[in-house]
Parts: structure tokens; C-alpha cells; sequence
């Protein structure tokens, strides 16, 4: 009865290891790359939820009836460019950061915040 | 047919992901990344014909060029400096292999 | 009958492809070093991806479909012996030495 | 895995594998757009990042336990909440009742195109695509607010003569290279216009044209690429790309009908959609080509001149050691 929710609960595995990665590391990159995880997780849990049993991609030809829900699919084509985007913005923050403070672990450039004060 | 070439397919890129984990080196990692590409591009084709509408093939012709463009891009940022001095770990493995 | 013959063609194709791939996803686990993991893959790479697409090729003989597959394995013959050139020179250039002899 | 560079390599496994699920879940246009953003350019981003940064993590003191108890609970949370979802697959659910079905056995009469994802991005949808396509120029302009640089001719002279020793090393890569990018850009142009009728759009095509461009400027160096390519006419195609788009809406508010309402545009309003689709397509494009050119380069043009600032600094203190 429960096995048909399998899809969210893989999408619940990978949002935690995202998020363990964005809370747990101190390295700025790995923090990037965590975001990126938990972004993908919510990509496929749109994605999944948008899949109908026996359907087909939504774009209309002969001789077929049923289509996947495009409306989930257009939600997330925008959402991943604008996610790249995002995380362009990000890494040029840790460039910068790196610039500024030489390093890119959070201990230490807090440790400099700290001693400036 | 078309599934048992799906199925081998999957099997390689299983190996593909062993070998890209286990390092040791850059390239090794650089090979399994630039080999798993390229068999994505033949799961993409065959899902396809798997699902019954093979119109969809440009999405294995996008994979074939950005596969190409990530493994330049390793390599063009392989002749900066911090690549030259090898990680400690990579050291290990050349003494050992 | 020719629609039968095809039908065989096809699968002989694929068949070889799908084992092209497997010895090749072995040698890139089982061999000792990078230049013969990389020998193991640019190969098969190649050859298995032209298999398996001109089996491809057989099972759906529709105008465009054909040619998008011809697009792709152009592409795969041009692009991958050229980036496993790439990788092996610039591993070379880097000092990576291969092993020669494992004793 | 302390290795930075292990890890971007694998997350752009990652971007490949997630790629080929959404084609098994019939989301093509969004493989699509996955295969292209997710795989090629952001673990290029990434590696270009870390060339600046360094390759190696240092290890973390402080105890994960935690972050650990934090997380599981949020996860155990969310399991509970996803208890009363419906199955995967029912094709009953809440989601394919709502609008779903109006776009799938209406578009095409209204619209009069067969990709139903292209008519909803474009048409229902468009003033959320609007937004997507703000936002992407903003951040086009944030990442040269924060990383563009002042070049000096001397610095282009050094990456000149980086430029003819790189020669003899990629010159098989260089051509084939040069046979490709012709094809690539056609390849481009025809993802920007089949948009209508199979999986692409302007999101899509403008990836593939940067990427293009942005593997012309690997091989071929930076400054020649600067040569080929003008920034400021980059710029000035990210913000045209935007005002397309603004534009077709006004139109369409000046001929009395909702912003952003195509079939003002023609007497037919089937034409009209089609008209307005196809160039607000070509404004996203536009824009999204140019702002990953715009991002790379000024990325590229960041890394260039710390390296070259790296090796003056050594120069010097190669020069300080043999006077003592």
C-alpha cells in the first residue's frame, strides 16, 4: 500500500543529504554543491508527482491519448536556468570571499571577522 | 532486445561510477566521467525506442556535444597550477600501483 | 523477409554493442593503470556506440529518425577518439607516468 | 572526500544521471535543458572556481551530531508528511485536475502548436517566464558588478604568447573543434525554432550557443575570443533580450487586449500566438546565450589575471633570492 510513495521518499533521502552537506561543511564549494543537491531533489519531486501512469511526453501526435502533466514541466525548465544562474551568483561570492579573505572554510574567515573586531 | 542493451548499458555506468569513486587519480576520474557520457547518450537513444517515440533523439545529440565541452574544460584547467603538484592521496596510489 | 532480416540484423548489432560496453566498463574496473583503462574504454567506447546505433538504426527505418541517429554517431566518431587523444596527451604532459612493470 | 576536484566531477555525474531520469518520467523538454545547464555548464562554473580557490578541503573540527539530528528529524517530517500524498503514477491526482487537463485538450486549438510545454511556457504562462528571464539578466548583471575587471593591454600581450605556446599542445582538439562550432551553432538555431514542435525553446538554445562560444574560448584562448566577440555587444544582446520580451507585451496592451496577450498581435488570433511565441523565444534566448557568455568570460577574465598576478609575484621572488 505505502510502496506506491516511493518516489517521495527518495526525493526526502536526497533533500537530507543536501541539506546534511549545506549545514555540516565548512568548505564554501561543498556548501554549492549541497545547494545544488537539495535543488535537484526538488526538481524530480515536481517531476515525479508530474508522470501519469501510461502516459507519454506531452507533445501533442496522432494516435496518442494520454500525456504526462506539462504544467510541472514548464515550472522546473525555467527553475533550472534560473537555478544555474543563482549558483553562478554564489560562486562568484566564493571568489570573491577567497579574494578577500584567503580561504574559503567558514572557521577560518570567521576566525579573521573575529580578530578585526 | 532493446531492454537487454538497456540493461547492459546500466550495468557499465554502475562501473563507470565505481571507477570515478575510487580515483585514484584525476584522469581516472576524468575517463569514467567522459565514459559514462558517452553512455548516457546511448540510454537516452534507447529509451527512445524503449518508450515507443523515438522523436526525442536531440536531447542525446545535446549530451554528445556537452560531454565533449566538460572534458576540455577538465583538461584546459588541467595545465593551471594547482594541478601539477599531485594530492597526497594520488602520491599513495602511484607508489602502490 | 526483409522485414525479418532486419529484425536479426538489428539484434546482432545490438547484441555486440551491449558486449563492447560490458568489456569495456570491466576494463576500466579491473586494469592496473590509468593508459590501460583509458586503451580499454577509448575503444570500446566508440565501436560499442556505433553498434548499438546502427541497430537502432535498423529497428525504426523512418526518414528522420535515421538521420538524427547519423548526426549522432558521426558526432560520437569524431568526438571521442579526440577527447581520449586529449586526455592521454595531457596526462603525458603532466608527468603521470604509466606503470611498466608490476613486480 | 577531501578531494574539491573529485567532487565536482561526480556532481556532474549527478547532473547527467538526473538528466536521464527526467526523460524516463517524459519530462524531455527538461532533459533537455538538464543535459545542457546541469552537465556542461555549471561543473564548468565550478571547475573554473576552484582553479581560483584551491583544490582541497581542510578537514572540519567541530562534530556533525548536530547537524545530523537536525537533519533526520527535518527528513522524518517530511516522510510523515508525504503520507497522505497521492501514488505515483495516479493519474487521478489533485495536480492533473486542476488546470492540466485544459492545456492538454485545448492548446492546441488555441494555440495551435503541438508541444504543449512550449504553448504553456510561452503563452498561459508568460508573464512567470518574464520574471525567470529578469531574473537571469540580473544575475548576469550581478556576477559583472562583482567580477569584471579593468584589463590592461600588457596583460593581454602575456596571454598572447600563453596563447601561441598552447598551440602545438591542442592542435588535433583546435581542429576538430573548428569543424564542429559551425554545426553546433546550426544545431542552436534550430533548437531555438523547432521549439514549437518537438523538446527545446529559447531556454535550451541559448545554453547550446554559449556553449559554443564558450568552447571557441577555451581552445582558442581568451583574448582571441575577445577579439571575435565584443563584450559591450554582448551586454548590449542580454538587455535587448529582455526588452523583446517587454516589448511584445506592450504591443499587446496597445492593442487593447492583456499584457502579454498574443492574439492582439495578428487579425487571426492563432497567428498572433504564433508570432508572439516565436519572438519572445528569441528574446529568452538572447538573453540566456548572452548571460552565460557574460559569465564565463568574466569568470575566465578573474582567473587570467590572478594567475598572472601569481606569476609576477614568483618572477619577484625569484629575482629577491638571487640578489641575497
Amino acid at each position: 500500500m505505502l510502496l506506491g510513495l516511493y518516489n517521495y521518499w527518495i526525493v526526502v533521502v536526497l533533500m537530507m543529504i543536501g541539506f546534511y552537506i549545506v549545514i555540516a561543511h565548512g568548505n564554501l564549494i561543498k556548501k554549492i554543491v549541497g545547494l545544488t543537491i537539495f535543488q535537484t531533489s526538488v526538481f524530480i519531486f515536481y517531476i515525479s508527482m508530474a508522470k501519469v501512469e501510461g502516459g507519454t511526453a506531452p507533445i501533442i501526435a496522432e494516435g496518442i491519448k494520454l500525456f504526462s502533466n506539462p504544467l510541472p514541466h514548464v515550472l522546473i525548465l525555467t527553475a533550472i536556468v534560473v537555478g544555474i544562474a543563482t549558483t553562478a551568483v554564489g560562486l562568484a561570492l566564493v571568489v570573491r570571499i577567497k579574494e578577500a579573505y584567503g580561504s574559503i572554510e567558514e572557521e577560518e574567515i570567521q576566525k579573521k571577522d573575529n580578530l578585526d573586531c | 532486445m532493446l531492454i537487454a542493451a538497456t540493461i547492459a548499458i546500466l550495468v557499465v555506468m554502475i562501473l563507470a561510477i565505481a571507477r570515478a569513486i575510487m580515483g585514484p587519480t584525476l584522469y581516472d576520474r576524468i575517463l569514467a566521467v567522459n565514459m559514462f557520457g558517452t553512455k548516457t547518450v546511448l540510454l537516452i537513444s534507447l529509451l527512445g525506442f524503449v518508450m515507443g517515440r523515438p522523436e526525442f533523439l536531440d536531447i542525446a545529440i545535446v549530451y554528445a556535444l556537452i560531454n565533449f565541452i566538460s572534458v576540455i574544460a577538465v583538461l584546459r584547467h588541467s595545465d593551471s597550477t594547482i594541478f601539477k603538484a599531485p594530492q597526497p592521496a594520488e602520491k599513495e596510489a602511484e607508489k602502490n600501483s | 523477409m526483409m522485414d525479418t532480416l532486419m529484425n536479426i540484423s538489428s539484434t546482432l548489432f545490438l547484441l555486440t554493442g551491449s558486449f563492447l560496453c560490458i568489456s569495456g566498463g570491466v576494463g576500466i574496473l579491473r586494469f592496473p593503470d590509468f593508459y590501460t583503462r583509458m586503451h580499454a574504454v577509448g575503444v570500446t567506447d566508440t565501436s560499442a556506440t556505433a553498434m548499438i546505433l546502427i541497430g537502432l538504426m535498423l529497428q525504426n527505418p523512418d526518414g528522420l529518425v535515421v538521420i538524427k541517429l547519423i548526426i549522432i554517431l558521426l558526432m560520437t566518431l569524431f568526438i571521442s577518439p579526440t577527447a581520449s587523444h586529449a586526455l592521454a596527451r595531457a596526462a603525458i604532459h603532466n608527468n603521470h607516468k604509466p606503470v611498466l612493470d608490476k613486480t | 572526500m577531501k578531494d574539491l576536484l573529485a567532487v565536482v566531477m561526480l556532481a556532474g555525474i549527478y547532473g547527467l544521471l538526473s538528466a536521464s531520469f527526467f526523460v524516463t518520467m517524459d519530462a524531455v523538454d527538461v532533459a533537455f535543458t538538464e543535459a545542457s545547464v546541469g552537465a556542461g555548464i555549471s561543473t564548468l562554473l565550478m571547475l573554473v572556481t576552484i582553479t581560483m580557490t584551491g583544490r582541497s578541503e581542510h578537514p572540519t573540527r567541530h562534530k556533525p551530531v548536530l547537524a545530523l539530528a537536525v537533519v533526520v528529524i527535518t527528513g522524518g517530517l517530511l516522510i510523515y508528511g508525504t503520507l497522505d500524498m497521492p501514488h505515483f503514477g495516479y493519474a487521478e491526482a489533485p495536480v492533473h485536475t486542476h488546470v492540466a487537463p485544459h492545456y492538454i485538450n485545448d492548446s492546441m486549438q488555441e494555440i495551435g502548436i503541438p508541444n504543449i510545454v512550449t504553448s504553456v511556457l510561452a503563452s498561459y504562462r508568460g508573464f512567470d517566464t518574464f520574471g525567470e528571464v529578469v531574473v537571469i539578466f540580473t544575475a548576469g548583471m550581478g556576477i559583472l558588478a562583482l567580477l569584471s575587471m579593468v584589463r590592461r593591454r600588457e596583460d593581454s600581450a602575456s596571454s598572447d604568447s600563453l596563447n601561441d605556446s598552447m598551440h602545438e599542445q591542442y592542435l588535433v582538439l583546435r581542429i576538430v573543434t573548428k569543424i564542429l562550432i559551425p554545426f553546433i551553432l546550426l544545431f542552436a538555431l534550430y533548437v531555438q525554432f523547432h521549439g514549437d514542435y518537438g523538446p527545446g525553446g529559447g531556454f535550451q538554445a541559448g545554453v547550446i550557443f554559449a556553449a559554443a562560444i564558450i568552447l571557441y574560448a577555451m581552445l582558442f584562448g581568451m583574448s582571441t575570443a575577445r577579439r571575435v566577440i565584443n563584450q559591450s555587444y554582448i551586454r548590449f544582446f542580454a538587455a535587448i533580450g529582455v526588452l523583446l520580451y517587454g516589448c511584445v507585451g506592450v504591443v499587446s496592451l496597445l492593442n487593447g487586449k492583456n499584457f502579454l496577450d498574443y492574439s492582439a498581435l495578428s487579425a487571426d488570433p492563432v497567428a498572433g500566438q504564433h508570432l508572439g511565441i516565436l519572438l519572445i523565444e528569441l528574446g529568452v534566448g538572447f538573453t540566456v546565450a548572452s548571460v552565460m557568455v557574460i559569465i564565463f568570460f568574466n569568470f575566465e577574465g578573474r582567473r587570467e589575471k590572478l594567475q598572472s598576478q601569481e606569476n609576477k609575484n614568483n618572477e619577484n621572488n625569484n629575482k629577491g633570492n638571487k640578489k641575497t
